[in-house]
This record gives C-alpha cells, sequence and structure tokens, in this order.
C-alpha cells in the first residue's frame, strides 16, 4: 500500500463543491475565414459552397480555405456551389439528451454526402423507419429573414 | 526572413467587426460541474480549520512540516503519518495590492482591492507558505517580513474551508 | 535504431466507478509507490523523466500539468503531459529513451471521472464549435453515425456487436479487478434502451476511477532493474482527419487503427499479426469498436470479425484471444489512462502474472488504444517477451 | 546522439482578434513553414503540436481538431503540454520524435486563439490554481505573477522602472517585427503610470491577448543537408517541472530554469553560458520576468542584471541581445505560438535572415526559453549554427 492512511467510513467521506465559479468556460467562436463565407451563402442566397482542391480532386463540403491532404491553400476561384442535395452516408436515431436522459422525442442525425463531404444535420419530413443509407435529401432552408449565418440556417435535409 | 517569407497570415477584426454583427459568433459555455475527492489529507486540513486550527505534517525522513497537508512526501517519497498543529500566525513573504477580480472585471472606487499574500506558516518548516489573503491593514502599510495572524470566522460561520480564514492581519 | 527499450515496473490504484477514499494525487502516488517497488525499489531521485497524459476539462483544472509531479517524485525534474491517450504517453517516453538523452522514463496516467458530473457536455466541447455543436445533441451520436455506417459497410450484425459485450463482460468475472464484469445473454443487450441508434446503452463502456505508472527502461538499465522485462518491439500511432465531415473513408473503418497498426507491425518486424501475435488488448470502448479495430488492426480482414467471434476465435481458448482482462466493456473506461490500462493487462499477460485468466501462450502480445469520439486517433504497441 | 536541424520556419500575424479559427491558423503558420524550405506535407514524417489552455481556443481535445491543419492528417501526431512553456517545449518534443530515430522530418506547430474566451480569457486562469485550497479565495493570474514580482524587486532591490525598461526595450525591437499586433513605441513613464492592476504589475508591464500560431520544421541531419546549406541545429533541449505546492517555494529565483538550462547546457557541452551564447530568448509575457529567466539561464549574475541592461549589454548591439524578436510584449502573446515564435527567431538571426532586427556580428549560438504552469516549469531550447 503507498499511504498508510485511508478514509474507511462514509461519514467521513468529502467532496469539494467549488460552488458558483466551479469551472467558468464561455467562448464566443468566429466561423473562420472559410466559415463566415460559407454561412453567408447559405444566410444570403440560400446556397450550399464547397471548395475544390484540383490536385487532389477533392471538394470539401463545407468549403475551406486548404486541403487537409496537401495543405494547399484553396482560394476564391476553387469555391464551388455544390447544390443542395445529397444522399445519406450514416445516420442515426439520438434516444438520449446531452446530459445523458432519456428523450421524450428521438431526433434524426444523418452525415449527408455532398460532393467529397459530409455534412452533418437533422433529418426531417421523414419516419425513422423509411431512413437508409443512400437515401436521396434535400436541404430545407430556413426562411430568409430567420436566418442568422450558422448551420441551423439549414433547418433539415428531406427526403425528396 | 523577406526572402522566403513574405506574407503573414492573420486577419485581424475589430471591435466593431463584431459589435456590427457582420461576423458571425457562435457562443457556449461549458456546462460541466465537479465535485472533487478532497482525500485524507485535505479531508483532514480542511477538517481542522472548521475547529479553528491549521494542521500541517512532518516527514520522518526529512523533517520537513509541510502545508497544506499530505500523506506523502514528494522529496523523500515514503509516506507520511504524522500530524503537526502548526500556529495561525506567520510572515508575510510577497504581496500583492490587485485591482481587478478574478473574471478580470476591475474593482469599482471605494471597493476595497484584494490582497494576496504568501505567508510563511510559524510552526512550519521555513519558507513553507501559503497563499491567502490580507486584511485590517492599509495597503501602503503592507511590507514583506511583517508578522501576521489568522483572522477567523465565528465558529458557527465555518464550513470546513480555506475561507474559515478571514484573513490574516498584522500583529 | 538506437536503443532497444523495455518495461520494467507496473504499478496501479482505484480501479473503481467512485474513489472517494482518496484524492487523486494520493491515488498517483499509491499507483507510482507499486510501479517503483515492482521496478526493484527504484528511487524516483533515479528516473531520467516522466510524462503524464491528461486533458485540461477532465479534472476540471485549467492547466492539469501542474499537479503531476509532486505524487510521482519528480519535483524539478524533466516532466511534460502529452494531451493525448496514455498510449501516445508511452510512445513519447520511449522516444526520450531512444534519444540517448534519457535511460529511465515514467509513464503515468490516471482518471478521476467520478468527480465530473456531466462527462456527455465535456465531450460535445471537443466538437466543432461552428457545424457540429448548435444541434446540442447528445454527442455520442457520432458513435451512432459510425456504428450504422460500419454495419452497413460490413455487414456485420447488430447481435455481433452485443456478442463482443457478452464475452468481454463474461472474461472480466476472471479478472478481479474489473468492475463491470457480468454474465450476461445477447438479449440483455440487443433489447436495452438505445442511447444513439443502432447503439444500445449497454454498447458503451463504464466509467472508471484509477491510476497507472509504467516505467521504461534502456535495455542495459532494464536488466539492472527487473530479471523480467517485457520489451516494445514496435509502438505507431496516427490521426485520421479530425473533421467529421471529411471521414468518407474513416467514418465505417478505424482508419487510424490502421495507420497505427502499420507502423507498429514494421518496427516490430510483423508481417502476419494474426500468427505472429499471441493475443489482443484492443479498445472496446463501444462493442463494435473491437471489431472494427480487429480489421483494421489487419487480424483479419474486413468485415471478418463478427463472424470470427461468433467461432469462438477471440474467446480466451480462441486462435487469437481478445480483450481477456474484459476490455473496457467489463473493466470500465478510464478515459486518457485507457492506452497504459490495455498495455498494463498485456504486460500482465507476458510476465505470466495474469492469475485465472493467464493464457498459455502468451510471448507476443498488442494493445491498442482509441481516443474515443470525436476523435480519429489510435496508437498501437507491440510487446514481447523477446526483444 | 543524432544530429537534429530546423530547416524552415514560419508564423501568422499575431493579432488582437482573429477571423480565422484555430485550424485555419495553424494552417497558415504550417503553409508558410513549408513554403519557406521548399517541401510538401508528403516530406514530412510526423506532427508534434502544442496549444495551452483548452479553455482559450475553447475546445476540449484541442490538439485533436486542430491537428489537420497542423498538416497531421493520416500521420503521427501528439500533442505535448507544460502549460505556458509548451512554445518552447514543443520543440523538445519535435528534436525526441527525430532524434529517437523513428522519424526523419517532424512539423512542430504551437497555436492559440486566446479572443474566443468571454468575457476574458483572464477569468480562466481561476482553474489553474488548486481546486480545494486555493481556488476558494477566488485568485486571478495576476495574483502569482504580481507576488513573483514583487518578491523578486524586493529581494535585489529593484525598482519598478528597472522593470519597465525591458517593456520598453522589446517592444521597441518588436515594432521591427512584421507580425507583431503593436504599432506604438512606449517609455518607462507609460509603462510605470500604466492602470495599475495588482501592485507591482501595472497594465503595460503585461503582454497581451493575442491570436497567433507558428511553426517549425525539424529534420535529420542527413535530411537537413539535403535541404539547406544553412541548417540551424539544436544543440540541446532541457526542461523542467517544479512542486505544484507553488507558495512552498521562495519566488525570487526560478530554480525551474536554472535545472532545465543546465540540462540543455550539459547536452549542448555549453560551460560558460554568459559568454559562449550570443543571443537569449527569454519567455517576457511580463516585463521582470525576462530579468527573472535570465539570471536562471544563468546569463546573467543574479541581482545583477538591471545593472546590465541599464548599460546596454542586452541590446541588440550588446553584448548579449536580449528579445531581439520584440518577445511576448514586443510581438504579442498567443501563448503556445509566442514560445515557437522565439525559436523562428533564433532560426533567422542565425541565418542572418531577421532583416531589420538582425543581431549584428554573425550569432552562432542562441537560447529561448518559456516559462509556464503555476510558475514552475522552464523548457529550454539551445540553437546553433
Amino acid at each position: 500500500m503507498g499511504i498508510l492512511q485511508r478514509i474507511t467510513r462514509n461519514i467521513d467521506n468529502r467532496y469539494w463543491d467549488p460552488g458558483l465559479i466551479g469551472f467558468p468556460v464561455k467562448n464566443s467562436y468566429t466561423a473562420g475565414v472559410a466559415g463566415q463565407r460559407f454561412f453567408e451563402e447559405i444566410k444570403e442566397n440560400g446556397r450550399i459552397f464547397g471548395s475544390k482542391c484540383a490536385g487532389c480532386d477533392l471538394t470539401y463540403v463545407p468549403a475551406r480555405i486548404y486541403c487537409e491532404r496537401c495543405l494547399s491553400g484553396l482560394e476564391e476561384k476553387d469555391w464551388v456551389d455544390v447544390g443542395d442535395e445529397g444522399t445519406v452516408y450514416a445516420y442515426t436515431e439520438v434516444h438520449q439528451t446531452k446530459s445523458g436522459e432519456a428523450k421524450e422525442k428521438p431526433s434524426l442525425i444523418a452525415a449527408v454526402k455532398i460532393a467529397d463531404g459530409l455534412l452533418i444535420h437533422r433529418l426531417g419530413d421523414c419516419l425513422p423507419e423509411a431512413v437508409h443509407i443512400g437515401m436521396p435529401v434535400k436541404a430545407e432552408f430556413k426562411p430568409k429573414n430567420e436566418r442568422q449565418g450558422g448551420i441551423e440556417d439549414i433547418k433539415y435535409f428531406k427526403p425528396f | 526572413m523577406s526572402e522566403v517569407v513574405k506574407v503573414f497570415g492573420g486577419t485581424a477584426l475589430s471591435e466593431k467587426d463584431i459589435s456590427s454583427g457582420k461576423i458571425f459568433l457562435t457562443k457556449d459555455s461549458l456546462d460541466c460541474a465537479y465535485a472533487w475527492d478532497t482525500g485524507v489529507a485535505i479531508n483532514r486540513y480542511l477538517a481542522e480549520l472548521k475547529k479553528g486550527n491549521i494542521i500541517a505534517t512532518r516527514c520522518r525522513k526529512c523533517k520537513r512540516i509541510v502545508l497544506p497537508p499530505r500523506l506523502f512526501c514528494e522529496l523523500c517519497f515514503i509516506p507520511v503519518n504524522d500530524w503537526v498543529y502548526v500556529h495561525d500566525s506567520g510572515v508575510i513573504n510577497t504581496f500583492s495590492i490587485c485591482h481587478v477580480h478574478w473574471d478580470a472585471s476591475r474593482v469599482k472606487a471605494g471597493e476595497d482591492p484584494h490582497l494576496p499574500a504568501v505567508i510563511e506558516i510559524d510552526g512550519a518548516s521555513p519558507g513553507m507558505g501559503i497563499m491567502h489573503l490580507l486584511g485590517e491593514v492599509k495597503p501602503a502599510k503592507i511590507k514583506i517580513g511583517m508578522k501576521v495572524k489568522a483572522v477567523w470566522r465565528p465558529e458557527a460561520e465555518r464550513t470546513g474551508s480555506i475561507t474559515d480564514i478571514k484573513y490574516f492581519k498584522p500583529i | 535504431m538506437n536503443k532497444r527499450v523495455a518495461i520494467v515496473g507496473l504499478g496501479h490504484s482505484g480501479f473503481g466507478t467512485t474513489s472517494p477514499d482518496l484524492s487523486y494525487r494520493e491515488m498517483i502516488f499509491e499507483a507510482a509507490t507499486r510501479c517503483y517497488e515492482d521496478a526493484g525499489g527504484i528511487h524516483p531521485q533515479s528516473i531520467d523523466s516522466f510524462v503524464a497524459s491528461s486533458e485540461d476539462f477532465m479534472e476540471g483544472i485549467s492547466i492539469a500539468d501542474e499537479y503531476v509531479p509532486d505524487q510521482l517524485g519528480a519535483v524539478l525534474k524533466p516532466v511534460h503531459s502529452i494531451a493525448g491517450d496514455s498510449l501516445q504517453g508511452l510512445a513519447s517516453a520511449m522516444m526520450q529513451i531512444k534519444t540517448g538523452q534519457q535511460n529511465i522514463v515514467a509513464a503515468s496516467s490516471f482518471s478521476k471521472v467520478s468527480n465530473l458530473s456531466n462527462h456527455e457536455h465535456l465531450i460535445s466541447y471537443a466538437t466543432d464549435p461552428a457545424y457540429i455543436r448548435p444541434f446540442n445533441e447528445n454527442p455520442y451520436f457520432i458513435a451512432g453515425l459510425e456504428m450504422n455506417r460500419y454495419l452497413h459497410e460490413t455487414g456485420t450484425t447488430r447481435e455481433q456487436c452485443a456478442a463482443v459485450v457478452v464475452k468481454n463482460k463474461y472474461n472480466a468475472l476472471n479478472n478481479p479487478g474489473a468492475v463491470y464484469a457480468a454474465k450476461v445473454e445477447l438479449e440483455d443487450i440487443t433489447t436495452a434502451p438505445y442511447l444513439s441508434a443502432p447503439l444500445g446503452i449497454f454498447d458503451m463502456s463504464g466509467h472508471l476511477d484509477g491510476s497507472i505508472v509504467i516505467l521504461l527502461a534502456s535495455e542495459d538499465k532494464a536488466w539492472e532493474l527487473t530479471d523480467k522485462p517485457i520489451w516494445i518491439n514496435g509502438i505507431g500511432w496516427a490521426t485520421d482527419t479530425p473533421n467529421l465531415d471529411s471521414r468518407l473513408e474513416g467514418l465505417g473503418s478505424a482508419r487510424y487503427a490502421k495507420l497505427a497498426a502499420e507502423k507498429a507491425y514494421r518496427m516490430a518486424g510483423i508481417t502476419n499479426p494474426f500468427h505472429e501475435i499471441d493475443f489482443a488488448e484492443i479498445d472496446d470502448t463501444f462493442s463494435y469498436k473491437e471489431l472494427q479495430h480487429l480489421e483494421a488492426l489487419n487480424i483479419c480482414g474486413p468485415g471478418e470479425a463478427g463472424q470470427l467471434l461468433e467461432l469462438g476465435c477471440f474467446a480466451p481458448g480462441g486462435d487469437f484471444p481478445v480483450n481477456v482482462s474484459g476490455g473496457s466493456l467489463g473493466c470500465g473506461y478510464l478515459h486518457e489512462a485507457n492506452g497504459l490500462q490495455r498495455v498494463a493487462e498485456t504486460v500482465r499477460q507476458l510476465r505470466k502474472e495474469a492469475g485465472k485468466r493467464q493464457l498459455p501462450e502468451a510471448e507476443t502480445g498488442l494493445a491498442f488504444a482509441w481516443r474515443g469520439v470525436p476523435t480519429a486517433t489510435g496508437a498501437a504497441v507491440v510487446l514481447s517477451t523477446r526483444p | 546522439m543524432r544530429k537534429v536541424a530546423i530547416v524552415g520556419a514560419g508564423m501568422t500575424k499575431f493579432v488582437r482578434r482573429a477571423l480565422e479559427t484555430p485550424k485555419e491558423l495553424s494552417f497558415q503558420a504550417t503553409k508558410t513553414t513549408l513554403d519557406s524550405c521548399g517541401l510538401t506535407l508528403d516530406d514530412v514524417d510526423c506532427v508534434a503540436h502544442g496549444t495551452a489552455p483548452d479553455a482559450f481556443d475553447g475546445l476540449h481535445q484541442n490538439g485533436e481538431y486542430m491537428v489537420d491543419g497542423c498538416g497531421g492528417w493520416n500521420k503521427p501526431t501528439m500533442r505535448v503540454y507544460v502549460g505556458g512553456g509548451t512554445g518552447i517545449h514543443a520543440i523538445a518534443h519535435g528534436w525526441h520524435h527525430v532524434a529517437s530515430g523513428l522519424f526523419d522530418t517532424c512539423l512542430v506547430v504551437c497555436e492559440e486563439k486566446m479572443s474566443s474566451a468571454m468575457p476574458h480569457a483572464q477569468a480562466f486562469f481561476l482553474t489553474i490554481f488548486d481546486s480545494i485550497t486555493e481556488r476558494a479565495l477566488e485568485p486571478n493570474l495576476l495574483w502569482i505573477f504580481a507576488l513573483e514580482m514583487n518578491r523578486y524587486m524586493e529581494r535585489y532591490g529593484y525598482s519598478k522602472e528597472d522593470m519597465a525598461l525591458v517593456a520598453v526595450n522589446n517592444k521597441l525591437n518588436g515594432l521591427k517585427h512584421p507580425a507583431s499586433q503593436f504599432t506604438d513605441q512606449v517609455t518607462v513613464e507609460d509603462v510605470v503610470n500604466s492602470e495599475m492592476m495588482a501592485y507591482p504589475v501595472s497594465r503595460l508591464d503585461v503582454s497581451p491577448v493575442s491570436d497567433g500560431a507558428a511553426a517549425v520544421l525539424l529534420a535529420s541531419e542527413r535530411v537537413a543537408r539535403r535541404l539547406t546549406d544553412k541548417p540551424v541545429w539544436i544543440e540541446g533541449v532541457g526542461w523542467s517541472l517544479d512542486t505544484a505546492y507553488w507558495a512552498t517555494r521562495d519566488l525570487y529565483y526560478p530554480r525551474y530554469t536554472d535545472t532545465a538550462a543546465r540540462m540543455a547546457y550539459e547536452m549542448a557541452g555549453i560551460r560558460e553560458p554568459a559568454k559562449q551564447i550570443n543571443i537569449a530568448e527569454p519567455y517576457d509575457p511580463f516585463d521582470y520576468k525576462a530579468l527573472h529567466h535570465m539570471e536562471g539561464l544563468q546569463l546573467s549574475p543574479r541581482g545583477k542584471t538591471v545593472e546590465l541592461l541599464r548599460d546596454g549589454h542586452f541590446d541588440r548591439d550588446g553584448n548579449l541581445p536580449m528579445c531581439p524578436s520584440g518577445g511576448l510584449l514586443g510581438v504579442g502573446n498567443p501563448i503556445a505560438a509566442a514560445g515557437t515564435m522565439k525559436v523562428c527567431e533564433l532560426f533567422w538571426q542565425l541565418r542572418g535572415e531577421a532583416d531589420e532586427r538582425q543581431v549584428p556580428g554573425n550569432p552562432q549560438l542562441g537560447v529561448a526559453q518559456s516559462w509556464g504552469d503555476l510558475m514552475q516549469v522552464s523548457s529550454v531550447v539551445v540553437v546553433g549554427i
């Protein structure tokens, strides 16, 4: 044994609760050079953009400012409108909340393949039983006046 | 440098970029709550503070009396089991007069500044300090080397915490 | 290659779902004491360097590195932290010895996850703030997506995944330190509520508190410290893309595991791991991960792991025993200490110190760890009784 | 011991608030580094990266998040961490990768984006203190530095004006750095009269919060000789972590810097550092810290450092130029990136590529040092040509 004493009675147990200022971490994130423009296109024009690395022949969705495989910079000329349609690449029905409790109504989350990218988003207007890998889906945008410049400007993807 | 590195990345944003709402921001906070196991040594340290005592441990090999108490000597690397009461007085090793709160907000005019100090506790080995606050003293009068004594909260208000000592005041 | 490196000491402490009787410092001191005694009673002053593996928020300390030295006996010594799985920490320790600057290095890691109230929020903070977090979902949905894709790509079934849980929890019954040991049936797992379908709540390993310290030494020092050194013959670690949006290839297969293992095998001179390695302790944070990892580690072909499991190939008496200790599903998940947990169990088998679960033929073993969602980083190590 | 060289270096501008995400900042520094030595990602064997507290970037497992920007796709990647000391320690960490014989080339990338912290990066520092015995006092980061600075000044009878001179010098050097976030020169009076934060620390004694990234590429001797005729060799690395019970140490002298420096000097075969070393880049998040560290680095006799400073000993054209880059005070302090920036500076200085900032006299040997945790850790790297 490494140490000579132990706590042996529950009544002696003590944990320290740091109270209100326990772990005060709050952040405000920019979307980045690519994200700023990507969300602007969704917000203003309802268009989804990818960026294409000619060398690797890959179109990233969402668009980026660099290719992760070869680290080439992807510039304005490399941005491509990839349309608002894709296919379900993988999906899951989430039964627990972020706090680990059972949800009243499970939510459907999918990785939607558009060009060479996977947009992670909700599925809507469809029954969980009907979802399958390879299912064509289309982005349902929020009305323009409700868009704020973020991934949630797309309401969900729905089958078509 | 100029021959090979000509361009430096990094797009600086101004306060106006942010306040105008032109830049999209996502906000989030980490909703993690913690309940730390105090363990044997700190458990006893806190329990003794509640009684109005400061307790330390002594290593049988190097004879150091250390604060906060621990169940092992980090230098000799052996278990420690010799508990020693030390005094609630000591000497200021160093201090500061701090005009900002923990969250970086400014101490307002009329409010007292925070007076943190490292206090070498009497009865512990030389140099064995703890961080605490000073009180009942004009900031300009604080000196390194000054003798100080703990001012305890009334017994009924103590919870078994380092804050059971309100602060140290000069004697 | 420079010097050969061996594991010469091993110690642990804790290993409970909670550990209120000790602070994390006291727990690590206990593990370190055991480790140093295991290496012939070495004093930490004689250890050249120390590596800890931790990640800030787990302990609720913003610079967790600060609190490493004292309980390891490492005050004013070279100490650094690897913000990664502890198997990467082990690799860092090994590299230090191979440079020739150090001869004896300790690697440590611990988990006090019981002190954290809502682990999911923390995992969520590891996901992309702009593209993932706004959905405000339980972050284990990523495991749900992976499992869905894995089953689709390989034809592996839900039941085969559940069989991993049944096997590992049963194996754990022979491991006195395994708190999630149980004798369960497939139905117990498959009929349990979903966490994120197809992933059920029992497909995920439970949290564990504990601390592990492992001591490494160069060849000449190793023989001074122990008469049963376990040699690190190959080590490798790798990261697939961290971006979910470009993880097309990696979503259904554990590419990080493939890359890490290739490196480790190459260093160890292994060309046919199934035949040249006797057993493995590999990451089973989620049930499907054990199967996915076996395929990526080239123990079997894509889509074969589930069937081989059903044939008993990975059972303690099978051709290639996997997670005889019970794995994370049977022992509990130690977070960043997971890798050292896998290494410790492999070392015990190789030293023939595994008690009731001792395998008769254990000369070369494989340990593999993954960092969990949302990461795509894994590390593999080939350990052997022969250098 | 296998010889390892720095063959390329790059960084971003250090700015108050960047539009870029942490990955994008990492990408910009990494790409610049690769371009500077004409390599592509295919030439890179592994990535050793660093970033300081996760809280600033606001990402748990931040090393995983940013790693594609560091060139880590499908490569061995490992994030090292010693708090504020990470930026220089990452060089030692990268050295382990190459000197061990496991890899021939290693990208070392450090990044920090402090601006995402709300309401202010300072608030997160509450959580670096002991969870139970210190945090209840509601401390902030300035406390410990103020306590250390006060102790140091008291011990040797230094004044606030003495300390301010470091801020003035470094900021003056920094004006010549193209990546610096400052444009204004300051005087000793400006520093001394700036807003009092925590006596004796005033606002201008402190380096600012910044966003940025910096990177270097390490290569084994064989690869380095092929790539460049001006490799900068890593001659020595050392690091040391002192006890977490910080109030039990006397803060006037940085023991951790002392032990780390001796370890690095021993490896480099340096017996008389103050005579042999031509450029020093000590860690200077606060002005007093540069002097404190010069003593720990054995580059200045204890208690005589201000005298030497006033004599111009540490000026760019002095005997031992100190922080010719401008340091954290003069360029900016994106924590981990700031340390790596110092090594980039030595790389450029020793190759004679530092433009306006160039130290005269063909410097041969430089030392960079960083510091972090609870005033507790130092990492030291000695480089030479």
